[in-house]
């Protein structure tokens, strides 16, 4: 299975904020900025979250999408927030993201998601599943509410016909937490064969190439700490010949100022 | 709906972006509080440990310390050459905007820590053009400054192949607590775009309805990632190692190296930019016009966190100064080869209409102070003291300083004062 | 001691040797200059300059300025007459060495328009390394002057900016024939200047110096200037009426200031030399001293080989103003690095040419030759 | 050839990513009009189909707006480059598993769903025939969970997911690519040029 990185910015009234535990929150900048610095790096992902959308039933945020494909990125978009319909999603679309995230909608009323699915491929869209520990037990999450609500089922994301092309469970409580993102968590979807992404707490490279190994696993994403450093993907994710495929241009040193 | 922070006076205005928490205390003061809870001497030690790497025998300089004429140069570079015992190559940016003040504490500071010192000069026929853009374009006559200062020193470790590079504070952490100390937040090219430059680097300021051509902004261009990958360039931000508090730093700087402050009109505090005659005048009336607050309430809201200023008293301060008219305006039209009405026109297209009024065309009120204006400003503040700034060191000269001597030994030499008669 | 026949030169200085008629180098390349072919040579500089501009970067050449005469001059021609982007390098004084002169100077070249890089040495280290070679060669620039000849090369190693334009060739005007390249122009033993003499810093690091103290006085290896494809080019060589009077006007004219204060106090006749500091006045006293001619003979010098004054008329300047030096300015070095000024001139007694001079006091040396026959009166 | 300012058309069936491929060929120096209508696609050089969306919908928005028979007629002309990306090159084929569909018919083959409903996302490396337009050993991004198969021998290139299969295809002056090139940061751009400048 292909695996790759995730840059995520998770948007608060539209500043890019750091999310801790899904509760406290520190400012990190412009979502478009940051955006523009994840192509100039040339990571193979980047998912734009927008989390008051939902909260105030807002609908998508289109203003935010619109400044920052108005940097003409040449990197996989996807937008999360506030979807509620297969007008909003086809929207998106049109409006330059590539794929788009869904939580609650998937709960509460599956048939938009089916709707969804059908007009825009089920590969745009990821299904997205917070995930919490509680007394040894792994609890689905809702963040609205901020409260767990029921026992996670791996089993019970396949019986329905699928309508979503990967899940991206999150580690609620290890969420901005360095290198802590709860790897029990994978082993509950083994016998899914779904295609996982990871996010929430993950920030080193031993770390990633644990979790990459999975068979089930096809990225992993990260939000805080990609602002810790420059070019920390470098360091966390080891070259392959994907890359070299790529033709990324770092590791060369460059003649001077003109070619910068 | 403006919220206000219960602690500082920063409000959800904040330039740099800014979180409220459910007890609507800011981002900023949350991570200040850090400063009394961490253990400072094992951030010390990590500090250490970090540096270590870089240490090294061969003749090549160990970092790079990128430096000005005030901030906190002075501490920055007494951390690295008197306690961390390490070689820098020390580097300025000129901003051309030099005051005597700023030139004496350059020229103290190179003596002070004995360092081998490389300063940036950009033809200024060039700054001033691209002055005059950032004034139309974004209100803000220091893009140049603050665009050199950060990339000249990344230029020099990339094609020097230094790749530590030692700043002093991370101004994110310090006013609106943008990462905590523990994260060890690095320098960023993104940073640097987001909120030194507001959004706009070198490749905004080339469009077709501008004069400015590539070739004249390659001065000011980030070196590529893939130079920075090669190299291994990495800044780090003292304040995330150390209990970071300018003031009494400003003071320990002043009794041990002779460090200089001078008076300003719109701020109480003499230390933090007493090199510029711009930062504080031309620059931050625009500051006020644009986001509504100056920079002497960055100044207020970090003294209330350390508990030298109350926050009542804060709210009269900052009225006070920020209604303080700005000097130099004079000096700036000069330089810059502009009339002051025409620049005070120009000026006036950047007032945020959030918090101004433009009761009669041209003619602007804050909406914020119709109500302060009556009651007498408690503003003084006995308590902190400015030793080593005098005004007048301030005044000496008629314009811009662009390379100055710095120090007045020997006086009288190559003056006419020696007996000269051959008239 | 002799003197060349056609000039005031005598044959003391270093690296230089009269033809048989004994004339000095300087004047017989100024009389072979005089039968130049000027179009021919700003041929070879069109093709140089068309050869070495580059497009692809940011500068085409760098320029070593210390915002005095021969650099302002350099630095304009370049940019506005052979249209090419230069990068100007000016190695900078201490604070307390620097000239308000020297600092107003460098401050006009750059407000003309020139991106520029002002590299400053450590000051106090600085001020120990003059100590020392004062103390043990008298002649305080002997190691700072690396630092000048240094910072050019070291950045346009760097900066990855090949093409090094440099003033005057010291083999073809001053005599130096350790310089001299196959071309006239060619400038790339430069190393083997008298005062560069290979570069060497083993003495400095007998004096306790450390190596890390001293990285901006190594002057860069033959093998960094290869490998890096290092190009020194000699303006003066294309510029026929490149003089130390010459481009003291024309710089005058494009707005540096000179010196004010007069020649008895300097032996600087007209007080276009040495703008940005006040100390290398001492030096051409000393020099004086030791060789028998200082600032004001290279001054008549090239004045006679310009025809402006004749060798006769030179002699009673030299008499009344080589080798003068106020007292103001020993008071002041000897503040500066700290020794007493009764020690300042036990040392310059100790280098004194004793053939050439008396020493007549404690502080005072008499010149014991005759100048334009070098005869010697007891 | 000579590379003029092209003009470039991007076909809009109500379905794919109009404003990134539009943006990534405006950065790109091309002149791009977003037309539904032969009279608002005509005199462009070449003609991008994108593709972000499922089949059924896309083939129902092409016969109401009646631009299966432009493309038809485009095809025969060979008076322009036209390029399909993912489910654009899909709707070139004869017919397709999702929603049972038939496709506009121009390269024979049919378009089959990867087993267990898998999707191929992420950065996929292209075994590519020599001297095609596209760099053998070259990485481009993939989105799609449906996938062609041809036997004709219009396929430039494969890539391996499950099994290998075509991801550029060509006949006449008909390109088809099952990655996003306008998503493919460097090696996109490029491919991108070479694909409208392909004389």
């Amino acid at each position: 299975m292909l695996k790759r990185l995730v840059g995520v910015i998770t948007v608060k009234n539209n500043w890019a904020v750091q999310s801790i535990g899904y509760k406290k929150y520190l400012p990190i900048g412009r979502p478009e900025i940051i955006a523009e610095n994840y192509d100039r790096w040339q990571l193979d992902e980047i998912l734009i979250i927008d989390i008051d959308r939902s909260k105030l039933n807002l609908g998508p945020n289109y203003e935010l999408l619109e400044k920052i494909t108005s940097k003409r990125l040449m990197t996989p978009l996807c937008y999360m927030g506030g979807i509620r319909s297969s007008h909003d999603a086809l929207k998106l679309i049109n409006r330059g993201a590539d794929r788009i995230a869904l939580d609650s909608l998937f709960r509460h009323n599956p048939d938009i998601v089916d709707t969804i699915a059908d007009t825009i491929g089920l590969q745009a869209v990821i299904k997205v599943q917070p995930l919490i520990v509680k007394e040894k037990e792994i609890f689905c999450y809702d963040y609205l509410k901020q409260t767990p609500f029921e026992k996670l089922d791996p089993m019970k994301f396949v019986k329905r016909n699928k309508n979503f092309s990967e899940l991206m469970i999150v580690d609620v409580e290890n969420e901005g937490v360095l290198g802590a993102f709860n790897e029990n968590l994978i082993s509950m979807f083994s016998k899914s064969n779904l295609q996982l992404i990871c996010f929430g707490g993950i920030s080193n490279s031993s770390q990633v190439k644990r979790i990459l190994s999975n068979p089930i696993v096809s990225a992993i994403a990260i939000g805080n700490s990609l602002s810790y450093r420059e070019i920390p993907h470098k360091s966390i994710l080891p070259q392959t010949e994907v890359d070299l495929a790529r033709q990324t241009s770092f590791g060369k040193i460059t003649r001077g100022a003109k070619d910068w | 709906m403006v919220t206000q922070c219960r602690r500082c006076l920063y409000t959800s205005d904040h330039a740099l972006g800014i979180v409220f928490n459910e007890h609507q205390i800011c981002s900023g003061c949350i991570i200040h509080e850090e400063k009394d809870t961490l253990d400072w001497s094992s951030r010390w030690q990590d500090l250490q440990k970090l540096v270590s790497e870089y240490r090294t025998a061969e003749t090549k300089y160990d970092c790079i310390v990128p430096i000005s004429g005030a901030k906190d140069s002075f501490y920055t570079l007494h951390l690295v050459v008197n306690v961390l015992k390490m070689k820098p190559l020390v580097l300025a940016y000129n901003k051309y905007f030099n005051t005597p003040v700023g030139i004496a504490n350059l020229a103290r500071l190179r003596i002070a820590f004995d360092v081998d010192f490389q300063q940036k000069n950009v033809d200024p026929i060039l700054v001033k053009e691209i002055t005059r853009k950032s004034l139309y374009a974004h209100g803000n006559p220091y893009w140049h400054c603050i665009a050199g200062e950060t990339v000249f020193p990344v230029q020099t470790a990339v094609m020097m192949k230094i790749p530590l590079i030692i700043w002093g504070p991370h101004q994110g952490v310090e006013q609106v607590g943008m990462f905590s100390h523990l994260h060890n937040a690095e320098m960023t090219r993104r940073y640097r775009k987001d909120h030194d430059l507001f959004g706009y680097d070198s490749d905004n300021f080339v469009g077709p309805f501008d004069n400015l051509k590539d070739e004249d902004m390659l001065n000011y261009r980030y070196p590529a990632f893939s130079d920075i990958q090669e190299i291994g360039v990495r800044g780090i931000y003292l304040s995330n190692y150390v209990r970071w508090d300018p003031y009494s730093q400003h003071l320990e700087m002043v009794g041990n190296f002779g460090f200089r402050g001078a008076l300003l009109s719109r701020t109480f505090d003499s230390y933090d930019h007493a090199d510029c005659y711009v930062y504080s005048n031309v620059h931050d009336v625009l500051k006020f016009y644009k986001h509504g607050y100056s920079k002497v309430t960055d100044q207020v809201c970090r003294e209330i966190r350390f508990g030298r200023i109350s926050r009542l008293k804060g709210l009269d301060i900052v009225a006070y100064y920020e209604a303080q008219q700005p000097k130099y305006m004079d000096l700036f039209c000069n330089w810059l080869g502009v009339d002051s009405q025409s620049l005070q026109f120009s000026m006036n297209r950047h007032r945020n209409g959030k918090f101004w009024d433009e009761i009669e065309p041209d003619i602007w009120v804050n909406k914020k102070d119709q109500a302060i204006k009556e009651r007498e400003l408690d503003y003084r503040i006995p308590e902190m003291k400015y030793p080593n700034c005098k005004s007048k060191s301030y005044e000496t000269n008629e314009k811009f300083i662009t390379i100055g001597k710095g120090v007045n030994w020997p006086l009288q030499l190559n003056k006419n004062t020696i007996n000269n008669d051959w008239l | 001691m002799k003197y060349c026949i056609k000039c005031l030169q005598p044959d003391t200085r270093p690296n230089t040797f009269f033809s048989d008629d004994g004339v000095c180098p300087a004047c017989n390349y100024f009389t072979e200059y005089k039968n130049v072919d000027w179009n021919e040579r700003s041929q070879i500089l069109h093709d140089l300059v068309r050869q070495y501009r580059n497009p692809s970067a940011q500068y085409d050449c760098i320029i070593g300025v210390s915002g005095g005469k021969d650099s302002c001059r350099q630095a304009h021609w370049v940019r506005d007459y052979l249209k090419l982007r230069p990068l100007l390098v000016s190695l900078s004084y201490p604070p307390h060495q620097l000239s308000e002169l020297g600092a107003d100077n460098i401050s006009s070249l750059i407000e003309s328009g020139f991106d520029v890089i002002t590299v400053c040495p450590a000051p106090v280290t600085w001020k120990k390394l003059m100590k020392s070679a004062f103390v043990n060669y008298a002649n305080w620039c002997k190691a700072t002057e690396l630092a000048l000849f240094a910072a050019v090369p070291q950045l346009a190693i760097d900066y990855k900016i090949p093409v090094i334009l440099w003033g005057e060739n010291p083999g073809l005007q001053l005599g130096d024939l350790g310089t001299l390249g196959n071309k006239g122009y060619d400038g790339n033993n430069l190393r083997n200047m008298n005062t560069l003499s290979g570069g060497a810093l083993d003495w400095m690091i007998q004096e306790g110096f450390e190596q890390k103290d001293l990285i901006p006085f190594r002057y860069p290896s033959e093998k960094l200037f290869l490998e890096h494809d290092i190009k020194i080019i000699y303006l003066g060589w294309f510029l026929g009426d490149w003089s130390l009077l010459n481009n003291g006007s024309i710089s005058a004219l494009s707005g540096l200031k000179i010196r004010q204060d007069r020649v008895k106090y300097t032996g600087d006749l007209y007080g276009v030399t040495a703008l940005d500091e006040p100390w290398v006045t001492l030096n051409q006293m000393i020099k004086y001293y030791k060789f028998g001619f200082g600032r004001a003979s290279d001054y008549v010098n090239e004045m006679i080989r310009l025809e402006s004054i004749t060798r006769s008329q030179s002699i009673p300047i030299l008499e009344d103003y080589d080798g003068c030096c106020s007292a103001e300015y020993i008071k002041s070095f000897c503040e500066y690095i700290d020794i007493p000024i009764s020690y300042f001139w036990e040392i310059v007694i100790s280098v004194t040419n004793k053939n050439l001079f008396e020493i007549v006091g404690p502080r005072e040396i008499k010149r014991k030759f005759v100048i334009g026959t070098g005869k010697i009166i007891e | 050839m000579k590379s003029k300012l092209k003009k470039v058309g991007i076909l809009d069936y109500g379905v794919g990513n109009i404003a990134s491929l539009g943006g990534a060929l405006k950065m790109l120096g091309f002149h791009v009009s977003i037309g539904k209508t032969e009279a608002s696609l005509s005199k462009v050089d070449a003609l991008f189909l994108p593709g972000v969306g499922c089949y059924p919908f896309a083939m129902e928005n092409l016969r109401q707006m009646k631009m299966d028979q432009f493309l038809k007629n485009r095809f025969k002309a060979k008076d322009l480059n036209v390029i399909g990306i993912c489910l654009g090159m899909q709707i070139l084929f004869d017919y397709s598993e999702e929603g049972n569909s038939p496709g506009l018919g121009i390269m024979a083959g049919q378009v089959k769903r990867f087993s267990a409903k898998e999707c191929h996302v992420g950065w996929n490396i292209v075994q590519a025939k020599s001297k095609t337009i596209i760099a053998d050993k070259s990485a481009y991004y993939f989105n799609h969970s449906y996938y062609i198969e041809t036997n004709e021998e219009c396929v430039l290139g494969t890539s391996n997911y499950q099994k290998d299969f075509p991801v550029i295809v060509k006949k006449n002056r008909f390109y088809g690519v099952q990655f996003h090139p306008e998503k493919s940061q460097n090696i996109g751009a490029e491919l991108i040029k070479r694909l409208v400048l392909e004389e």
